[in-house]
């Protein structure tokens, strides 16, 4: 397991000499797992990309580089203490000269040798050839990638300037493939969770910009056209939800994106979605509030927000991918459950796992199911059709408009069956109850935390963790574990409502620590109301970055050491 | 052919009696008979307000949603189901007050539907407190030494916003007001209709007597393809007061390359799955 | 106690009747109670108005009717089940005829005879004199009030009428007035509210109209000139949320209200308020949700919405004034905590607490206190003002901008001392801690809920309540109480931070009936996190209407039977 | 006498080099300095985006606030603080698009202050997207066939919404520029100046070089108290360009009969108490 920090200025390129070199390491055969540190400008500043990659998989970010690839001094400077004993400097010294001892260095003139080779854009593939060879790595798969991406004159000095690099470079570390990676696909979150939405027959996509989601709004603006698609860009968020409903009644799968702040001019909305019975997916891409906030940053800061949002009291899914293939899979269901049960579900990623790219296995889109729920094409039955038919489980049976002699009559107000405004007490509270009647069967759907690790009752501790902070709580588990430190650990992805199972029992018996991206606990906030009581320790972090798995594993110890 | 008492259906009305919107409901119905569409084909989508309540008062698809957002479900509803006739139906304040940012924008896109306002230059459901149109000197439990901000001239705004087409009626004239509704539906893009409603209850000043005594037809010498004259008309407000189709003029509609699904691709978007491996092979 | 119920067509004048006669009931001495129940629409449909009054305070109304005006045949049908066995009716003999047994019925033309009298409008004080004899109460407060109005021809018909129906009525009740209250007034919640905003000092009031909040924005357009309120009317209620931030950054008291769907569209301008620090007050006068609901009934379905508004983590505090004087102090309340704290700060109330009328005794506006905190009006020192300078308690010292030489700096995005941009991990966790400090202090000062009833170890079971719901419920306690039955009642206004206290212990160890008016059980959800358990009983009402005393009274009463 | 220097502060800029906002802010402090107002005297509102980033990069009051809202913050502070001069400043996708309906209603009340918006026609901060002056055609990450709406006038809306103040200039032109500037914050009422600013990374479309070569300034014939002309004016793009006073007539201002308040008056609301026993009265 290697970790390669690039790091520079927004605007020198590092995201290219990232992609390059993550393809390439996928295609040997690793493991990879890509993380950014972007900060809220476009030029200047300082920016990083970490490159992990090895023979297992990968999960999280690391605090530790092996190489940096330092495209300034301020580079150097930030990340120098961050590297590991036999870690490499990797600069051009007509950058910068790094000064003192520390880690090993590797200085190379590359954009001089890139202008002698005729064009200084080549800089970093010339140092990905380095870099190649430090790995003892063939540059093959990256001349084909270069290959597929450029062609005549540019394609020719990309291949001189690696071929160059890789000649310069020294091996320093060996790792093996593995043999078993056929067929991986290396994917960011925001694009798993396009790539869902495709598959699972999104016909309608609106949103107005706003990072970290607005990578879901480009993926699915450029297959727009190939798969039939109407992706349009909102005036503002309110725009974007109340045109995602109108798709909806429409008949088609709809879904809005955003994140905290457009969340918030989307919350009428919601429940516009709630008291109407319209499915929608959206997706909440967190970031750290309150208001702007630090908006390419990190945080799991609103998930007792979305649960609660809105006015009144209506049924909604909340779900919180834990990983890059599990926000692609997640996103299906969620699109299956909003049509099943009519109404609002909300995706809860975060900048971490959308900007964070992971090798996931093969797979067959069309393995996935969709469900439209009780979604009628056409209606022929005597009695004129109510869209609140009231019905043993809650859920009346959806229309498509248009179908012959039938209407279909949505509000917003309370309504009776047909859909028309009503007042009186009795209908209204039969309508509430045939709402709020669809919590049962939910909570039953509902999936009960992920459990890893050795048998609660040999565990020391069980750690708690909620959608993206799956990863790193992971590597954490199995580091401690290679340690001889047994915990267990349960990660929640179906989150509201809270599904029930073992796993409340277990915490209410076993010590627990919860572990959350911010400051007041919010999922702990959710286990009490369970009686599930307050956890041993609670190692929370709220600086706009993401846990790492050798962070979470150290402060484990530490917490376990001083515990006795 | 379809008759108007196919839109009819038995909801009790809770506009008051006398209110501009009973002849709107009517011409509306007349006006859709006529071009013999039948309910199943036609939605309204409504915000909230007493002119928010007209899909109640039909038989007819409705989208009855939120203050001030008709028009964004309208939009994406004309635009995804081209089969369907579209109407967006609302009261001034909700379209032009807490809407006013997609009215605004509506005219960039362009969709392919109709927009009415009810326009009784007042908030009628919320008991009479000014609306953006309301006249400056109109005193109101919240205006209470009278409006001060400017009214908005929303037929302006269309107008320098790119409208297609830009008119204006009045509650009190139902034959014209059905041409207008009519030629409205039939116009291939957003076709924007502001219909002069009294409202008999707390609008004191704009009475069906006060408009009635201002309103004229746009005279037949009215080129609805000049948009200066069409400016020059629609600045026009007081003493008289036009209707009738200031402005038409077809450009590119809302999403006219995205094509017409059909009720099986609505149902089944799984026919779509053709491209995937090529879209994975991105991913290595 | 006496309950008269007036009911008809909305535009009837039902108000204007009632008004008159509580006042008139008010100058006599008598504790009065009145309640409105009505349509969202303007005319027509079936509007109806409770005064209740009697000797002793009244806090809640009743299901019970002792006189009912009915000016339709609709009232008598939807009300006649409701009459007491003594009850009267009153009515219009051209209107129509009531059929059957039932109450003593008293028929009189009064459109006929105020058509003889000239003027038609004076129907109603026809009726109200019948009624005043009914009661053997002298018509001469009414005639003042009367003469405080109408002048001239107008107050001579409306005399006239008065006496006719005076002379026609025939004594039936008697109750004697309370010889004590002297100086009381009768007024609304939402009054209450407006004028605790003044006493508070407030200078700018901006709101988008929405039932039931509107009342406060009548109050203060109408009191704007003489008290220097900027009050304006915004386009809709983003602007009016970010009118209010810009004019207290100003320096001002400003305040906005709204009910669910606004404050829905307030929420990104909630967490503003939050990340700025600049205080703001903001009314959220709840109604029955999800979206549009029943815009004229009300609910208290809000409750977890709004104390988890906006994404991202920051401290606020949630008030729920429990009566109509409550309503006025907290707002008082409401302002100061908002300075001292530079927080928001919102009042929780509904259509039953803001619509309603209540007697209150005899207050000096000017013994409640304006306490405007860490606010500067100058600043002097060597070192440039700072913002958001760290301190201890987390509150840094707010300057109006413009002192000489000086610069207020404020920003939605995380910031340094001085108020700028930054991105970086240590002053974010600062910026975050700073903000989040303050929680212990205002937990500290929130007050636990007011006990009423005997030694809890007397009772059988406590009523837990919050907001409006304290004056039925207590209503409902001296009742029971009455009858030999020992309750005790924990009423909540100070709901978040949820207060410390006793009353924690006291729940835990006793059993304990959750009254809301909601489905969910909002607060009940708040105090399982403080482990406090579930409720043995929750008794919920969700049809949009507010609970009587009388109803809570007869479930209590059955629920304690059947534990036996 | 103010110097431009008291306007400087150490904050680092984040914006890109050869960005059009640098010569913004350089003509803002110039502006302000050469009227003689003090850091103290002035605040900037602004929303979130690049141009919105303004405030931090100058020694001012500011409220940097929430993304389209800078209006509203503005209308408020400038009303009851008569004695601030107050500039909103942000970006087009700011006040046009997410704030769009505080721009249409902002000219209807006519606050005292200056409206300065950095069109770059692109949304800069989130990484190039069209906005709604984005020209039709353009390419972009989610307009990948390029933009399809209309561009919206925004000089012609306000316009038509009763704007008093209505003037263009170029980032490239800071001479101009300033004198714009100065204008708007010396016009009684709300001073709408929308100026053209090349951005550097995301629209290589409108560049320094594009606008150059089209902009020229509104000659000495043109008469800003001409609302017709001004509209003529408004309605020119593409080959040319105007700059300058579009159109300049003051009418009543927002909250004008409004007092203004002393600090002591703001610090100590109490005085006001006198008519609580008079009010009173009504409750009983
Ligand atoms: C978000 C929101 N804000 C406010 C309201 C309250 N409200 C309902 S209707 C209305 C105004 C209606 O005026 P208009 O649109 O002119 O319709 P009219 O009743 O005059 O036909 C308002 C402010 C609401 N329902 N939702
Ligand atoms: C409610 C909300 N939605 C979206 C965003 C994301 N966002 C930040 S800046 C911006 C657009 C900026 O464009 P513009 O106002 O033109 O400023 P520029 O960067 O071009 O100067 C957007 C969409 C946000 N911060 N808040
Ligand atoms: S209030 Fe006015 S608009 Fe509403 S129904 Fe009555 S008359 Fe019509
Ligand atoms: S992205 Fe464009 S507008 Fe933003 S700083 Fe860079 S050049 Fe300027
Ligand atoms: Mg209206
Ligand atoms: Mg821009």
């Amino acid at each position: 397991m290697f970790n390669i920090r690039i790091g520079g200025e927004a605007g020198q390129g590092m995201n290219t000499i990232g992609t390059l070199l993550a393809k390439s390491l996928l295609r040997m055969g690793y493991h990879v797992f890509t993380s950014k540190d972007y900060m809220s400008r476009i030029r200047g500043g300082h920016n990083f990309s970490d490159i992990r990659f090895g023979s297992k998989p990968l999960q999280s970010g690391t605090e530790k580089v092996d190489i940096l690839l330092a495209l300034n001094k301020e580079t150097w400077e930030i990340h120098k203490n961050s590297m590991t004993e036999s870690g490499l400097l990797v600069y051009d010294p007509d950058d910068f000269s790094p000064e003192g001892d520390g880690p090993e260095k590797a200085g190379f003139p590359f954009l001089k040798k890139a202008e002698e080779i005729g064009d200084k854009r080549i800089a970093g593939v010339i140092a990905l050839g380095l870099i190649h060879r430090i790995f003892d790595l063939s540059p093959d798969h990256l001349k084909k990638i270069l290959s597929e991406k450029f062609s005549g004159e540019i394609l020719e000095k990309n291949i001189k300037g690696l071929d160059l690099g890789y000649q310069e470079g020294e091996e320093k570390f060996s790792i093996k493939p593995n043999p078993d990676l056929k067929g991986t696909k290396l994917i960011s979150g925001n694009d798993a969770i396009g790539f869902g939405a495709l598959v699972a027959g999104v016909q309608f996509y609106s949103a107005y910009p706003m990072t970290p989601s607005t990578g879901v709004l480009n993926f699915l603006s450029a297959q727009g056209e190939k798969f039939k698609i109407l992706v349009e860009q909102a005036e503002d968020e309110i725009a974007a939800i109340n045109m995602a409903l109108g798709a909806s009644y429409g008949g088609v799968r709809a879904m809005t994106g955003t994140s905290g702040g457009g969340f918030s001019l989307m919350v009428e909305g919601l429940g516009l979605s709630g008291i109407t019975e319209t499915p929608l997916v959206i997706l909440n891409g967190q970031r750290p509030g309150p208001a702007t906030g630090l908006p390419t940053r990190t945080e799991q800061g609103d998930l007792e927000f979305v649960i609660h949002a809105s006015q009144g009291e209506f049924p909604r899914i909340v779900l919180a991918p834990r990983d890059v293939f599990n926000a692609f899979s997640q996103t299906v269901r969620a699109f299956n459950l909003a049509e099943k049960y009519q109404l609002p579900v909300i995706i809860l990623s975060d900048q971490f796992l959308g900007d964070s790219e992971q090798t996931i296995s093969d797979f067959k889109p069309e393995d996935f199911k969709i469900d439209r729920g009780k979604l009628l094409k056409d209606y022929k039955e005597e009695k004129p059709y109510l869209r609140y038919r009231y019905t043993e489980d809650g859920i009346s049976p959806r229309l498509i408009p248009g179908a012959k002699d039938q209407v279909v009559l949505v509000d917003s107000d309370e309504h009776n069956e047909a859909g028309n405004i009503i007042e009186d007490a009795e209908t209204r509270t039969k309508m509430v109850e045939k709402r709020m009647k669809r919590m049962e069967k939910i909570t039953e759907e509902m999936e009960p935390p992920l459990y890893k690790g050795p048998k609660p009752e040999k565990v020391e501790l069980i750690l708690v963790s909620w959608g993206s902070n799956f990863g790193p709580v992971e590597e954490a588990r199995i580091g401690l574990e290679e340690e001889g430190i047994k915990v267990g650990h349960y990660s929640f992805v179906d989150i509201w409502p809270l599904p029930r199972g073992d796993w409340e029992k277990t915490l209410k018996e076993k010590e627990w620590a919860l572990i959350e991206n911010n400051f007041s606990g919010q999922l702990g906030s959710l286990l009490q109301k369970r009686e599930i009581g307050y956890p041993e320790f609670f190692l929370k972090k709220y600086d706009g970055r993401p846990f790492t798995g050798d962070e979470i594993k150290r402060r484990i110890k530490e917490e376990v050491a001083n515990r006795g | 052919m379809v008759d108007k008492k196919d839109y009819q259906n038995t909801e009790e009305i809770a506009w008051c009696p006398g209110c501009g919107n009973f002849a709107i409901r009517l011409a509306l119905q007349e006006a859709l008979a006529e071009l013999n569409l039948e309910p199943h084909q036609v939605v309204i989508a409504s915000g909230i307000g007493q002119a928010a309540k007209a899909p109640h008062y039909l038989r007819i698809n409705g989208f009855n949603g939120l203050h001030g957002r008709a028009i964004p479900v309208g939009t994406s509803l004309a635009s995804i189901r081209k089969d369907l006739k579209v109407i967006v139906e609302s009261g001034d304040g909700d379209i032009y007050g807490e809407g006013g940012n997609h009215f605004l924008h509506a005219f960039r896109r362009n969709p392919d539907m109709a927009l009415f306002v009810h326009n009784n230059q007042v908030y009628g459901l919320t008991k009479g407190q000014a609306s953006p149109t309301s006249e400056i000197g109109m005193k109101t439990g919240v205006q209470v030494k009278g409006v001060t901000n400017l009214p908005l001239n929303p037929l302006l705004i269309a107008l320098v916003s790119g409208a297609s087409f830009v008119a204006r009626s009045f509650a009190g004239d139902k034959k014209h007001l059905k041409t207008m509704m009519q030629k409205a539906i039939e116009h291939k893009g957003l076709a924007y209709l502001d219909i002069l409603q009294p409202c008999v209850t707390f609008n004191k000043i704009n009475t069906f007597k006060w408009y009635k005594e201002r309103v004229y037809h746009l005279e037949d010498d009215h080129n609805p393809e000049n948009w200066e004259m069409a400016v020059e008309k629609a600045r026009e407000w007081g003493e008289k007061i036009p209707t009738g189709v200031f402005y038409q003029k077809e450009r590119r509609v809302f999403a006219e390359d995205f094509p017409e699904l059909s009720r099986e691709e609505i149902f089944d978007p799984r026919e779509r799955v053709y491209c995937w491996p090529e879209l994975l092979e991105n991913y290595k």
